[in-house]
C-alpha cells in the first residue's frame, strides 16, 4: 500500500499552505485519494503555518498525521524542531538550508538540505522557495512526474497568475535536480 | 354586617389560601353566586381551575376572556365582570391576586363597587411569612387596603399546613387573628379548614373565632394531597 | 346617513382577550384600518410578539408569524428578505422591544430594514403580571419595583424613539398616543405614514404608541387615560422624530 | 461530474446552494467563517440573499421568518454560537418549519477553544432549547459525505417540516478533500401550502406559531410531533458498519473521530485483533439497529469521542447490558491518536476476558 503523509511547515507567507494544496491537487488529478488539513486559528495568525497532506491508493482514514509522517518539508527552524519528531524511522526531512543552520535531532531519517531561498532568487522569484523545496521532495520520492505538478499548478494558481507559471516550474525543476546530488 | 355584603373580595398574601377560601365561600353562600378570579399574578392554583366543580354547583365563574383556564398568563380580564357586579340579586366572590400589587387589578372596577355592600376580607395563614406576627399582618392589611382602595372589613382565619394541618395550627391562627383584632378591630368572620379539622376543633370543644368555612381543596388535589 | 363606524376587514371576527379599557384594541384597529384603506391587507405579513398582544396573530386578518420574545424585528427581517414586495409589520410591546429585543430593533433600524414596527409602550409588563418595564416611570410601583422605580437602582426609563432617531437607517420614527380622540387620529395618520414609507422602499419605520394598562396600573380606564396624559407624555414627548429627508433627535409637534 | 478539491466549509456552501438554499443568515465565528464568506460571495449570483445578522439569536430568528415564508434557508455557526441559537431552534421545531443548521464544533465549555471538538453531542441530540422537540442530526465524516448530506438536507427538511442539523467539527470544516457534486435521491415533497406569502385575497390567513393556549391542544401537538419523530426514525436512520461481522471489539464513533478509529481498526486487524466500527451517520435518529445486528463474536463495545463522553450514553442504552461499554476520548481540541485507541481496545479486551474467566 502506497501512502504518503507529508507535513509542510514554515512561516506564514512562505507558501506552505499552497505547497500542500498543490500536492493534494496533483494527487487528485492523478486519481489518488487525498486530504489536506491546515492548521488554523491563532497559530496561523501568529506567523507559523503548517498543513498535513495525505496521498494514498486507498481512501484516506484520518487526515491527521501523528508520528507517522513519511516526509516533513520544513521551511524554517521552528518548523523543523516542531515536526521532525512526527517522522517515521527512515522518513524524509527536507529542510530549507537558507534559513536552518542547526542539525536535526533525528538520526534515523534522511535529511535533505536545500538552499531554497538562494535558488528561488536565482530563478527570478524569491517567493518560489516553496516550489524549490517541493521539487526536491518530488525528485527524491518520485511521487508524481513534474509535468503532473505543472498541470495542477495552472489550476491552483488560476489564470490570473499565469505569468508566474514558468518561474514556478523552473523552481520545481531546480529543486528536483538536487535529488541526484549527494546528501549532507 | 361583615358577612352580609353582596360582594366579598378576598385578599391577602399569596399562598395564604385565597383561592381555596374563595371557592369554599362561593359554595357556602346562597345562590345565585358568581366567582370572579382576578388573580393576574399567579399562573397556577387559580380558582378558575375549579370551574367544572363550581359550575356543577350552579356557581358562575369568570376567569379570563379567552375561556381557557390554564396555559395562559395573560391578564385577559373580561368585560363580563361589570354586569355581574351590577346584578343586585347575585352574590359575588372576588379572588384577588396575592400581595398589594396583585390586588391592584381590581382598581379599574373601583367605580363599579358599592362600598356599603362590599366586604374586603383578609385571609390569614399564620404559617406564611407575611403573617408571621400581628405587626406584619396589620402592615400587610394596610398596604392592600391602599392598593385596592377599600377598607378591610374582616378576617378569614385560614391557618394551615396543607394536609398536615391539625387543630393546633388552627388555634395558632386564632391567637394571631385575635391579636390583629385587638390592633385593628377587624373581626374574624370565617375560620376555614378542611372538614375533619373543623370537626376535631368541635370535638375538642375548642372555639376558634369565626363561622366555620369548610375547605375541601379542589385545586390540583391529585398531587397536592399525595401525603394525606 | 353616513356610516360612522364599520368593522374593518383588517381584523378577524375573533373577540379579543384584552382587558376592559385596554388600548391594544384601538391600536389593532388603527393598524388594520390603515392596511385595509391602503389595500395592502392581502399582501401583508405581520409578526406578533410575546406580551399581552401575543395573540395578535388571531386578530389581524392577514398572514401572521408568532415570534419569540424580542425577536420580532429579526423574524420580520427574514420574512421581508424572502418577500420584498409584500408589506411586513411587527407589533411589539415595551418589554419585548425595549428590553429583551433591543439588539434586534436597533439593528433592524440600522440596516434600514423595510419593515414597519408598531411599538406599544404602556410602561409595564402586562402579560406576566405587572412587572417593571424599561419604560416604567420613576416612582411607578410594579410587582418588581414594589417601592417605586428608583433611578439610582434601575436607571431612568428608556426613550426608544429618541434612541432610534439617531440611527440613519430609521427613516420614519414618530411617537403618538391614544388617550383622546384627537391623539387616536394622529396615531392613525402616523401609522399610515409609516406604511407609506415602507411602500416606497425608503427604509425602516416605527410608530411608538403610548398606551394604558388599567389592570396592572390599578385604575379605572378613564383614570388610566388621564394618568397617561399627566405622567407619560411629559416624559415621552409626542411628535415626529424622523421622516424621509428630515432627521431630528428631539420631538417636533406634527 | 469532475472532482474538485474543496475545503469542508466551502463545500458545505456549494452543496447547500446546489440543494436549493437561497437564504443564509449568520454571524461570524471560527472555525466556520469560510462558509458565510462563501455564501456572501455566491448567493447573490443565484438570486439569493446573504445577510450578516447582529447576533446568532437574530440570525436564527431570521431563519424562522424566512422558513415560515417558504424559503430554503440555512444558518451556520460553531459551538457557543449554536448554544445561542437554541431558542430559535425550539421555535422552529415547534412551528414545524424546515431549515438547515450547520455546527462546525469546537472545544468547550464556555468560550472553550477553536480547535475541533465533539462536545456538543448532548446539545445536538438532546437540544438546548425547551420542549419536547427533536431534529435530525447528520454527522458526516468526510468532505464528500458532508456535500452529499448538505445537498439532500433541504429536501429532508421540507419533507418532514423539521430543522436539520449538520454536525461537523473544525476538522471537517477546515480540511480539503476531493469532492464530487451529485444529485440526491428524489423525494416526494409535500406542497408548501402553509407558508406566509400574502393571502392575495384567495385564502384564509396562514399563521406560523408554536403557542398553544389549552394544555390539551399542546399535548395533541406534541403527540403529532412524536408520531413524526417515529416516522423519521423508521425512514431516515443512517449508519455504517465497518468490519463488524466477526469483530470481538466494536468501536462506536462518528465524524472526525471515526476516521481515526477506522485507522485503529486496520491497525488492530494487522495485529490479529478482530476490531470493527459502528459509525452513526445520523446521531438523531440513533441507529439502534446497528447494535441489534451485532453477532455473537462481539465481546465489548468502545465509544471513541472528541469529548469526555457524551455519545457513550446512547451506546450504553443501545447495548442494554449485552456488552460492556468502554470509552476513549480526548477533549479541548486534542485529537485522539490511533495507537492510543488501539491500546485502549486491547486493554479492554483483556479485562473483558478476565471477567469471563
Amino acid at each position: 500500500m502506497s501512502e504518503h503523509k507529508i507535513i509542510c511547515a514554515g512561516f506564514g507567507g512562505q507558501g506552505v499552505m499552497s505547497m500542500g494544496r498543490l500536492v493534494a491537487y496533483t494527487g487528485m488529478l492523478n486519481g489518488r485519494e487525498v486530504s489536506w488539513l491546515p492548521s488554523y486559528g491563532p497559530e496561523m495568525r501568529g506567523g507559523t503555518a503548517n498543513c498535513h497532506v495525505i496521498v494514498s491508493d486507498h481512501p484516506v482514514g484520518s487526515p491527521i498525521i501523528h508520528r507517522d509522517a513519511t516526509a516533513v518539508i520544513a521551511m524554517n527552524l521552528p518548523s523543523m524542531r516542531k515536526f521532525e519528531a512526527e517522522l517515521v524511522p527512515g522518513g524524509l526531512l527536507v529542510i530549507n538550508r537558507s534559513l536552518i543552520d542547526a542539525t536535526p535531532d533525528r538520526d534515523d531519517v534522511t535529511v535533505v538540505p536545500v538552499r531554497a531561498n538562494e535558488i528561488a532568487t536565482e530563478v527570478g522569484n524569491a517567493r518560489a522557495a516553496n516550489m524549490v523545496m517541493l521539487g526536491a521532495y518530488l525528485g527524491i520520492t518520485r511521487l508524481f512526474p513534474l509535468s503532473a505538478v505543472g498541470e495542477a499548478l495552472g489550476k491552483v494558481f488560476g489564470p490570473k497568475k499565469a505569468q508566474f507559471l514558468p518561474v514556478n516550474e523552473e523552481a520545481l525543476a531546480r529543486g528536483a535536480a538536487l535529488a541526484g546530488q549527494p546528501v549532507g | 354586617m361583615t358577612s352580609g355584603g353582596r360582594i366579598a373580595i378576598l385578599c391577602g398574601h399569596y399562598g395564604t389560601g385565597k383561592s381555596e377560601c374563595s371557592i369554599a365561600l362561593a359554595r357556602t353562600l346562597p345562590a345565585p353566586v358568581t366567582l370572579i378570579d382576578l388573580d393576574v399574578v399567579n399562573p397556577y392554583f387559580r380558582s378558575r381551575e375549579a370551574r367544572a366543580v363550581l359550575e356543577a354547583d350552579g356557581i358562575a365563574v369568570i376567569g379570563n376572556s379567552l375561556g381557557i383556564d390554564t396555559g395562559v398568563d395573560l391578564p385577559a380580564i373580561p368585560g363580563s365582570i361589570v354586569p355581574a357586579l351590577r346584578d343586585q340579586q347575585r352574590r359575588v366572590v372576588i379572588d384577588l391576586g396575592g400581595d398589594p400589587v396583585g390586588a391592584r387589578a381590581i382598581r379599574q372596577f373601583r367605580p363599579r363597587i358599592p362600598t356599603e355592600d362590599t366586604d374586603l376580607l383578609y385571609v390569614v395563614n399564620a404559617f406564611r411569612q407575611g403573617n408571621r406576627d400581628s405587626d406584619t399582618t396589620v402592615a400587610s392589611i394596610r398596604e392592600i387596603e391602599q392598593s385596592v382602595g377599600l377598607k378591610c372589613t374582616g378576617l378569614i382565619n385560614n391557618s394551615h399546613l396543607l394536609g398536615e394541618t391539625t387543630v393546633d395550627h388552627v388555634m395558632s391562627g386564632d391567637r394571631l387573628c385575635r391579636e390583629v383584632f385587638d390592633a385593628t378591630g377587624l373581626p374574624v368572620v370565617w375560620v376555614a379548614a378542611r372538614p375533619p379539622v373543623l370537626d376535631a376543633c368541635r370535638d375538642a370543644a375548642l372555639q376558634p373565632a369565626g363561622m366555620p368555612l369548610p375547605v375541601t381543596g379542589v385545586l390540583r388535589q391529585d398531587w397536592m394531597d399525595s401525603r394525606r | 346617513m353616513p356610516m360612522v363606524f364599520e368593522k374593518t376587514r383588517g381584523l378577524t371576527d375573533r373577540e379579543t382577550h384584552y382587558c376592559p379599557g385596554c388600548t391594544h384594541g384601538i391600536i389593532h384597529r388603527l393598524v388594520a384600518e390603515v392596511l385595509e384603506e391602503m389595500e395592502l391587507l392581502d399582501a401583508t405579513i405581520g409578526v406578533a410578539p410575546v406580551g399581552c398582544s401575543v395573540l395578535a396573530y388571531d386578530y389581524f386578518n392577514c398572514d401572521m408569524h408568532e415570534a419569540a420574545h424580542g425577536r420580532a424585528p429579526a423574524v420580520a427581517t427574514g420574512i421581508k428578505r424572502v418577500h420584498p414586495d409584500l408589506t411586513v409589520f411587527a407589533y411589539q410591546g415595551d418589554g419585548d422591544l425595549a428590553s429583551i429585543g433591543t439588539a434586534e430593533i436597533v439593528h433592524a433600524a440600522h440596516r434600514g430594514e423595510k419593515i414597519t414596527v408598531i411599538f406599544v409602550n404602556n410602561a409595564i409588563y402586562g402579560m406576566t403580571g405587572g412587572q417593571m418595564a424599561p419604560t416604567t416611570l420613576i416612582g411607578q410601583k410594579t410587582t418588581t419595583s414594589p417601592y417605586g422605580r428608583e433611578q439610582s437602582h434601575a436607571g431612568n426609563p428608556i426613550r426608544i424613539s429618541e434612541m432610534l432617531a439617531t440611527i440613519d437607517g430609521a427613516t420614519f420614527i414618530e411617537r403618538t398616543s391614544v388617550h383622546n380622540p384627537q391623539s387616536v387620529r394622529k396615531t392613525k395618520a402616523a401609522i399610515r405614514e409609516a406604511f407609506t414609507v415602507q411602500q416606497k422602499g425608503l427604509g425602516f419605520s416605527m410608530v411608538e404608541v403610548l398606551s394604558t394598562c388599567p389592570t396592572n396600573w390599578g385604575m379605572p380606564p378613564v383614570e388610566a387615560l388621564e394618568w397617561l396624559e399627566a405622567n407619560m407624555i411629559p416624559y415621552y414627548p409626542l411628535g415626529r422624530f424622523r421622516s424621509p429627508g428630515v432627521d431630528r433627535t428631539s420631538a417636533a409637534e406634527v | 461530474m469532475e472532482k474538485v478539491l474543496m475545503k469542508g466549509n466551502e463545500a458545505v456552501g456549494a452543496a447547500a446552494i446546489r440543494g436549493g438554499c437561497r437564504y443564509f443568515f449568520g454571524y461570524p465565528i471560527t472555525p466556520q467563517n469560510e462558509l458565510p464568506e462563501y455564501m456572501s460571495r455566491e448567493l447573490p449570483k443565484v438570486g439569493g440573499v446573504f445577510l450578516q445578522a447582529e447576533s446568532e439569536i437574530a440570525a436564527i430568528n431570521m431563519v424562522y421568518g424566512a422558513a415560515g415564508s417558504g424559503a430554503r434557508v440555512m444558518t451556520s455557526s460553531s459551538s457557543p454560537g449554536i448554544a445561542l441559537k437554541q431558542e430559535g431552534i425550539s421555535y422552529i421545531a415547534g412551528a414545524e418549519l424546515p431549515c438547515v443548521i450547520v455546527n462546525m464544533m469546537r472545544g468547550g465549555p464556555g468560550l472553550g477553544g477553536i480547535q475541533p471538538g465533539q462536545s456538543d453531542y448532548f446539545q445536538a441530540t438532546r437540544g438546548g432549547g425547551n420542549g419536547d422537540y427533536r431534529h435530525i442530526v447528520y454527522a458526516p465524516a468526510s468532505v464528500q459525505e458532508t456535500v452529499d448530506i448538505m445537498t439532500e438536507a433541504f429536501d429532508v427538511a421540507d419533507q418532514y417540516r423539521i430543522p436539520v442539523l449538520v454536525l461537523g467539527d473544525g476538522m471537517i470544516g477546515q480540511m480539503m478533500e476531493p469532492v464530487e457534486f451529485r444529485d440526491p435521491p428524489t423525494r416526494e415533497l409535500p406542497e408548501k401550502d402553509w407558508i406566509t406569502d400574502g393571502t392575495a385575497g384567495r385564502r384564509a390567513p396562514n399563521i406560523i406559531n408554536s403557542l398553544y393556549l389549552a394544555p390539551q391542544d399542546l399535548e395533541d401537538h406534541n403527540r403529532r410531533l412524536d408520531a413524526k419523530h417515529r416516522l423519521i426514525t423508521e425512514r431516515e436512520t443512517r449508519w455504517e458498519s465497518f468490519r463488524c461481522d466477526d469483530a470481538e471489539i466494536v468501536f462506536v464513533s462518528y465524524g472526525t473521530a471515526s476516521r481515526i478509529v477506522r485507522n485503529a481498526v486496520e491497525m488492530l486487524r494487522e495485529q490479529g485483533v478482530r476490531a470493527g466500527l459502528i459509525r452513526p451517520i445520523t446521531l438523531w435518529p440513533w441507529p439502534q439497529a446497528a447494535f441489534d445486528a451485532l453477532g455473537p463474536s462481539v465481546r465489548a463495545l468502545m465509544a471513541v469521542e472528541m469529548s469526555m463522553g457524551q455519545m457513550i450514553d446512547d451506546v450504553k442504552i443501545s447495548a442494554a447490558g449485552r456488552w460492556p461499554v468502554g470509552f476513549y476520548g480526548r477533549s479541548g481540541g486534542m485529537v485522539p491518536d490511533q495507537h492510543a485507541i488501539a491500546e485502549a481496545a486491547v486493554a479492554m479486551l483483556e479485562t473483558a476476558t478476565q471477567e469471563v474467566r
